[in-house]
């Protein structure tokens, strides 16, 4: 059991001076390079609030990134949250992935007491109305609309399903499926496959074009998808592409050429916004993460996400106390430095502790390479 | 049809990169008798240090995979005398223990080096040619071609020089062999060189039609232990005619039914083999 | 009570009392009763395990399939169809028993390595399985808010404390089957299909039935471990049945001590904790653990427990032979012939392990 | 009759390992079955006892029809064997070995071993007699606690045969029980094995030491090419001119 | 020549051979007598360098080979039919003899001896085809005689050569072995059959106990009283 002490010993005891911010995340296995994205994003804000300074009741604060390496399976998040709360006296956990969100939801408002900066943007963490939630990027539900009229506008009306077998992009492929049918398309065999362990793209992509259709439904981690879309070109397919948001249009330019990537409907790019902060951010972290890595929402996001929560324990004028942090985040969005706005700061909080940005939006990747807004009206999170 | 015919020749190309896996693997437990677990990450391996030497240092792509291959060579003598030899004395579970822990670290080692994010290699070998109407990628023949001729070599090499029968020999009786004059230990390394350089030429060759990442040896490692206990450990033409079986099992299945039964059916096949025929499909009899 | 002379037992019980005492140390810890508690489910099954690897010799990698059956069991039952959890967890574990048996009429046709990459297939195609089949099981969006046991008003299970002692008495229980079966009759009957199953034969033993059995028995006490399980972390995904957790567990009973009654309870323990305190690497921690794993097993390979064992074994045994010597038997002196057909593999070094290949 | 084989047959691929053999082994008495090597023996061992299945013909025991019964239940059934090679269990003491043998004859199952019955506990003690008790008739229970790997050979092969006694048998078949035992040393095995009878247990041998074979059997089978050459009392075989032709050649030491 | 200097070899912690001090001169028969138990195979696994000395030296030919590899040994002339045959089970018979040339690989000598193998063991020539592993329990035994043989050894150990062998095959191989002999070839023999081997050996030792406590010229063992009492049982 001496083992355990000192796997907590480590990291501040909530001291006045200091308070540790834990994040759980995949650091290793096969969503390290996601988990790591968002690390990134948290990391770069903790350093730039502790340069400016935090001020807590009169205290100066300094906060520490303690994050904890889960491999993307829920129990160990769990535990990991657990472990954060307990030892460091962490009063914020962040987790990127709506099954570890599930799990730690089981533990944060009850024997001990946690808020959760949640990074997914599955709705059902905020249906389990976990007063201790707050739910970061928009209910991806909302980009069902503007994807099906998008595409059937550039491509037709026959999809086909090439999606990832994720649970989140089952999830896709169901939103997609219900909105594209209610515009009165059709819908051809669901060939999802796992993004992850298909050791070759060209069979399932001849497969879907089989079918003959004008659009298709592809994403889970940009690079695989932008392979398939690669293949499907080659293939011969000229409809156009609906790409879900765990891809990035302008990342998947980086592994293959961005003309394979045109006439495509997908999330914004985080270079594409003109929040006052981007410029600044997207230099640092081509500082941090080098030139040639693209900054994309999961860092942008994570990175506001993290000042906000400073800022929400500052107005609340605790670093120990959870609910009252939670409860002063409406105040803090108002607050937020400019700095810190990058990639379609959020304006308000609903109740159950989603973070909003109104003027939320998706893009059509042309033929000429340009990348042109569409403005996306939200969904609620309620079932 | 056109679509079948595709399918087909995705199939075999999968079929030849199983194939250059298994028959290492097979090789492996053959002669040291160890279900070598870390296979798969000798192949992540492979791929990534073909890909270092081709767009990190610039060398062409076959010299590329040549000179990994050399590389992974000696990283499996290493890791027969680091890890496996110590143990030979001791039952298989501590080896399965032994290679986890070597493709823990493994993996970890290629996500400090090269990051955990996804790589794409680049091949010279480009266009694609038709065949009955399918459009076939001039990749996917380099690599039935290539896994052709390997094994044209190996089955001559194993069957027919006397040295690759010491292989044989030392997989039925480690003291007859080193009473006839094999040096077992010598084999052993060198059987598990051999392994990981079949390995990584199968991971040079296939790695352009995908992507590369740190876990990229997981998927193939279930499959390839799949391979070889269907065609009977030990046995090449089992591991040739599994990998090629499944190999196409898979992209017909996940054609025609539909990718999670295609991930499934090495298995699935597996256990009803093995319910028919309990030691795989080429194994021969001994007297009690 | 000459039991308690034996210093095995006495071991084994010091073990048990020092893990009973862990609340009154750390009961307001979550964390750690959180890491204790599931250290014991998955200890559970990894007694499972110790039955037909440790006693029969059959290395069953389909543990963390069963683990995850008895989990999705009470999971789903407890939650779609609100079954008590009582209920949900005998017919988990009655299931995940029945399960085995089944399987096991086709996977022990098979032996040696292919039964153990056979049984490996049938664990991931339960993975597969509980994975895939989005509808039932709702496969990567798991299974939430899992049910505590219910126990009226007497003791509240959603008290740590409580739980680890429900979870920890069920434990007990494992602990003494297994010592029970292993001094039986029985357990030499297992014992003997380890060292030959021709010679098992020979002298009468039903060696399809009593594999069966003993896979059967593994099984269930997979369902057992993995039923608690669920209810003690209330949140289940697939990662609850992966083949990696399967591994985890054979890592657990090496490091204990294969066939042992303490060591699969030692080592699940020490390497869980082993694993929480390598957290602080993150990323990098298997750099570290993976050579730490390796060296365990070439320098451990008995494991702890079997270590000490072995230990004490050579201690009495040299009482033994002494005695013998003095009852002046000439021909007693040292050992003969080992006829050579059972000791393959090169007989230069006799450093053996009592656990045989075949 | 004890035990009764009639037109049994094995076939290996092409080979006829065993070819149409008929034999009759009486109660209380020792039967040998000899023949050149290849002759079909073992196998004939292994077709009684169930290791292999018959490719023809029958075997009766006690006129129960055994012909398809698996291994256990011949044992079970009252037929015990050792093997050609010695089997122990290397890494158990000879007591656990012959504890092994008692396997079959043991009634309690897991739940008595857990809750530690009554039954349970006579039928430990009750093995542990017996077992023992074998050990003694067969002179080795001196080595009861040591490792069956480091005794002599000699000690093993009596092992062997009093793990085979505590399933009591009624017949026992012995493959080559004196092999690896000096020419000089076989006589006291040689008495064992003839002690047998007086026991109750008949037996059923494969031997190729001769001396041995000659004052021990009352019968002796001669198998060639998995056939019978010939069957007759030790007297007749010695003298049968085939038997010599194709299995003793010109045996020099018949003064021993 | 090979000579060991008083060796002592043992497993785990217990020695089973005690200084023992044999030489087996080149082309002679050398047989080892002793129970069960004495150390006849230990010795001989030691010599093949599958055991190692705890003390004394191993020379061959002036060569010390006391931690010489098995390999090694066999391709210096060494060759040895071990107790247990150690055959490769799942080759055939044929494969397992030509396996057996391996520390010379000469093509010609290779059908040479092979010829002789089979013309010694005809048996073998019927089951060239099948797996080692399936033969009878003597067959197995010609095998690995002939195996041993294939290596075109200076110095040929067999470790109770006529283990399970019929009485008329015990003849034959006994004979071959002196024919063996006769063609020049060194041989160490340990047999049960004590008055058959030493008729036809050069030089003998009877071990007990791990000691070496009679050597002499195998005719005048023959004659030896202590000798006859323990082996000839007269
Ligand atoms: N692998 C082993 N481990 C421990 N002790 C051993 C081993 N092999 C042999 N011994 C011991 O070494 C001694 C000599 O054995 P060895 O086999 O050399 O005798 P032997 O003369 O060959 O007997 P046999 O005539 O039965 O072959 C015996 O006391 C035996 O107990
Ligand atoms: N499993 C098998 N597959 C193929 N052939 C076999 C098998 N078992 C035995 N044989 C053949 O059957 C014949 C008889 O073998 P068996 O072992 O019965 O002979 P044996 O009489 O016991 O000889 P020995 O006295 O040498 O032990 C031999 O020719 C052998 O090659
Ligand atoms: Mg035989
Ligand atoms: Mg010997």
């Amino acid at each position: 059991l001496g083992a355990c002490g000192g796997g907590g010993g480590s990291g501040a005891s909530g001291g006045d001076d200091s308070v540790v911010i834990g994040y759980t995340g995949p650091l290793s296995g096969g969503g390290a390079a996601y988990g790591k994205n968002v690390q990134t994003g948290l990391q770069m804000a903790v350093d730039d609030l502790n340069e400016d300074g935090l001020e807590v009741d009169g205290k100066k604060v300094t906060i520490e990134l303690k994050s904890l390496d889960d491999k993307y399976a829920p129990s160990t998040a769990a535990s990991n949250a657990q472990r954060l709360a307990d030892q460091d006296e962490a009063p914020v956990v962040v987790s990127p992935n709506a099954g570890a969100i599930k799990a730690i939801q089981q533990i944060n408002d009850g024997r001990s007491k946690f808020m959760i900066s949640a990074y997914t943007s599955d709705p059902a963490i905020m249906q389990a109305d976990n007063a201790l939630t707050m739910m970061i990027p928009p209910n991806f539900e909302s980009y069902a609309k503007p994807y099906t009229e998008q595409g059937m506008k550039h491509g037709g009306k026959k999809l086909a399903l090439l999606g990832t077998e994720s649970e989140y992009g089952q999830q896709w492929t169901k939103a997609i499926t219900d909105e594209w049918k209610k515009a009165g398309g059709t819908i051809g065999a669901d060939n999802s496959i796992s993004y992850a362990t298909v050791s070759d793209f060209a069979g399932p992509v001849s497969k879907a074009l089989a079918e003959k259709p004008d659009s298709i439904f592809v994403g889970g981690p940009s690079q695989p998808t932008a392979l398939i879309m690669e293949q499907a070109r080659k293939q011969g397919f000229e409809g156009s592409f609906l790409v879900m948001d765990q891809a990035k249009l302008d990342e998947m330019a980086t592994v293959t050429k961005i003309e394979n990537l045109t006439n495509s409907i997908g999330v914004l790019p985080v270079k594409e916004y003109d929040d006052p902060g981007n410029k600044d951010f997207l230099k640092k972290y081509a500082e941090v993460a080098g030139e040639d890595k693209v900054a994309t929402s999961e860092t942008a996001l994570n990175y506001q996400s993290m000042a906000i929560i400073a800022k929400a324990m500052e107005v609340a004028g605790t670093t120990s106390d959870p609910d009252k942090i939670r409860a002063a985040v409406p105040d803090a969005l108002s607050k937020v430095d400019d700095k810190y706005k990058v990639n379609g700061f959020p304006t308000k909080i609903t109740d159950q502790g989603h973070l909003m940005n109104p003027e939320l939006e998706v893009t059509y990747l042309n033929e000429d390479e340009k990348y042109t807004k569409i403005p996306v009206e939200q969904v609620s999170d309620a079932k | 049809m056109t679509l079948f015919i595709q399918q087909l020749f995705n199939g075999i190309a999968l079929g030849g990169i199983y194939c250059l896996a298994a028959i290492g693997l097979t090789l492996v437990f053959g002669v040291l008798r160890i279900p070598n677990l870390a296979h798969g990450a000798l192949y992540m391996l492979g791929a990534y240090v073909t890909y270092f030497f081709l767009t990190t240092v610039g060398v062409p792509y076959v010299a590329a995979i040549g000179i990994a291959a050399l590389i992974l060579f000696v990283l499996g003598v290493l890791l027969e005398r680091l890890v496996f030899h110590p143990l030979r004395n001791a039952p298989h579970t501590h080896h399965m223990i032994a290679a986890i822990g070597a493709m823990f670290f493994f993996q970890s080692v290629a996500q400090v080096i090269w990051g955990a994010d996804f790589k794409r290699m680049e091949t010279p070998i480009s266009g694609s040619l038709q065949i009955l109407g399918a459009e076939i990628s001039a990749q996917r023949i380099v690599i039935i071609v290539t896994a052709v001729i390997v094994l044209g070599l190996l089955t001559w090499f194993i069957k027919r020089s006397i040295h690759g029968q010491t292989i044989e020999a030392i997989e039925q009786d480690r003291t007859g062999a080193a009473l006839v004059g094999i040096n077992p230990a010598m084999v052993s390394m060198l059987t598990l060189g051999l392994s990981a350089l079949l390995v990584t030429i199968a991971a040079g060759l296939v790695s352009p039609i995908n992507l590369l990442s740190p876990t990229m040896g997981a998927a193939l490692n279930l499959k390839v232990f799949a391979i070889i206990i269907l065609g009977g450990l030990g046995s090449l033409p089992g591991a040739i005619v599994g990998s090629f079986a499944l190999a196409i099992a898979e992209t017909m299945t996940s054609t025609y039914i539909s990718s999670a039964v295609g991930e499934a059916v090495a298995f699935i096949v597996l256990v009803a083999v093995l319910a028919i025929r309990p030691t795989g499909l080429f194994a021969k009899a001994v007297q009690r | 009570m000459n039991a308690l002379k034996n210093p095995r037992i006495l071991g084994t019980l010091a073990v048990l009392v020092v893990i009973a005492l862990t609340p009154l140390a750390f009961g307001d810890e979550n964390y750690i009763m959180r890491v204790i508690t599931v250290g014991l489910c998955s200890a559970i099954a990894v007694y499972g395990m110790n039955i037909i690897l440790g006693f029969t010799g059959q290395l069953s990698l389909a543990q963390g399939g069963f683990f995850g059956i008895g989990a999705y069991a009470v999971g789903l039952l407890t939650t779609d169809f609100d079954w008590s959890f009582w209920q949900a967890f005998l017919v988990g574990v009655v299931g995940t028993s029945a399960i085995g048996y089944l399987s096991g009429l086709i996977a022990l046709r098979t032996k040696d390595e292919y039964f153990a990459i056979f049984t490996m297939a049938i664990g991931f195609i339960i993975f597969l399985i509980i994975s895939r089949w989005e509808s039932v099981t709702h496969a990567h969006s798991g299974v939430n808010n899992v049910k505590f046991p219910e126990a009226g008003d007497i003791v509240d299970f959603s008290n740590p404390t409580a739980m680890f002692y429900l979870v920890f008495v069920i434990l007990l229980v494992c602990v003494y089957i297994t010592y029970a079966i292993r001094r039986s009759s029985v357990g030499r009957t297992l014992l003997t299909i380890r060292t030959s199953e021709d010679l098992a034969d020979a002298i009468g033993v039903n060696v399809g039935l009593s594999k069966q059995l003993a896979f059967a028995a593994s099984a269930f006490f997979g369902g057992l471990g993995g039923g608690l399980y669920a209810s003690v972390v209330g949140f289940i995904g697939p990662d609850a049945a992966t083949v990696d957790k399967t591994f985890e567990f054979l890592m657990f009973i090496l490091v204990g001590g294969m066939g042992t009654v303490a060591g699969p309870l030692v080592g699940t323990m020490i390497v869980t904790f082993l694993f929480e305190f390598f957290q602080d690497f993150q990323a990098y921690r298997f750099i570290v653990l993976g050579p730490v794993i390796i060296a365990l097993v070439i320098f451990a390979p008995r494991g702890i427990v079997g270590y000490l064992g072995g230990f004490i074994d050579r201690r009495a045994r040299k009482r033994r032979i002494g005695s013998i010597r003095t009852n002046g038997q000439s021909r007693s002196d040292g050992a003969t012939h080992t006829n050579a057909s059972t000791r393959a593999g090169n007989s230069a070094d006799t450093a053996t392990t009592t656990e045989e290949e075949k | 009759m004890l035990l009764e084989i009639r037109g049994l047959g094995k076939r290996f691929g092409g080979l006829d390992a065993v070819k149409n053999v008929d034999l009759d082994v009486q109660e209380g008495q020792v039967t040998a079955v000899i023949g050149p090597n290849g002759a079909g023996k073992s196998t004939l061992f292994n077709l009684i006892h169930g290791f292999y299945r018959p490719t023809s013909g029958s075997v009766a025991f006690n006129g129960r029809d055994i012909t398809h019964s698996s291994p256990h239940n011949s044992v079970s059934g009252g037929i015990a064997r050792t093997f050609q090679t010695t089997h122990l269990f290397d890494d158990s003491t000879l007591l656990e070995n012959v504890l092994a043998g008692r396997i079959v004859r043991s009634k309690s199952n897991v739940f008595d071993a857990i809750f530690h019955t009554p039954r349970h506990r006579r039928e430990s003690a009750l093995n542990h007699d017996k077992a023992l008790e074998a050990l003694e008739f067969c002179g080795v229970a001196e080595f009861r606690h040591d490792l069956a790997s480091n005794v002599p050979q000699e000690v093993q092969k009596r092992t062997a045969v009093a793990m085979a006694l505590a399933t009591e048998p009624e017949l026992m078949l012995l493959d080559e029980p004196a092999g690896g035992i000096p020419e000089e040393e076989t006589t006291d095995f040689g008495n064992l094995i003839r002690s047998l009878p007086s026991r109750g247990v008949s037996v059923l041998l494969v031997e190729h030491k001769m001396s041995m074979i000659m004052d021990l059997a009352d019968t002796i089978l001669v198998l060639d090419h998995g056939q019978k050459l010939a069957i007759g009392s030790p007297a007749e075989i010695q003298s049968n001119p085939d038997v010599i032709r194709a299995y003793l050649g010109s045996t020099k030491d018949e003064e021993n | 020549m090979l000579s060991l200097e008083n060796i002592s070899v043992g497993y785990d912690a217990t020695d089973v051979l005690h200084g023992v001090s044999v030489t087996a001169r080149p082309g002679e028969l050398t047989v080892i007598l002793g129970a069960n138990g004495s150390g006849k195979t230990t010795l001989f696994k030691t010599i093949s360098g599958l055991l190692r000395t705890r003390s004394g030296s191993i020379e061959y030919n002036g060569q010390t080979i006391r931690r010489t590899r098995p390999s090694s040994i066999v391709k210096l002339g060494i060759a040895q039919c071990p107790e247990g045959r150690h055959l490769f089970g799942k080759m055939s018979v044929e494969k397992n003899l030509r396996l057996g040339t391996y520390p010379h690989r000469n093509r010609t000598r290779t059908e040479e001896i092979l010829s002789d193998v089979l013309d010694l063991f005809p048996i073998l020539k019927e089951k060239a085809a099948q797996p080692a592993g399936s033969l009878s329990g003597g067959q197995q035994q010609m095998v690995s005689i002939g195996r041993a043989l294939m290596s075109d050894p200076s110095l040929l150990i067999l470790d109770e050569p006529s283990m399970g062998l019929a009485p008329l095959v015990v003849e034959q191989v006994l004979e071959s072995i002196a024919q063996i002999n006769r063609n020049g070839i060194g041989v160490l023999l340990s047999e049960q059959n004590a008055r058959a081997s030493l008729s036809i050996a050069h030089r003998g030792y009877v071990l007990a106990e791990g000691r070496v406590v009679l050597a002499d010229d195998a005719d005048k063992l023959l004659d030896n009283p202590q000798v006859q009492a323990a082996y000839l049982g007269l």
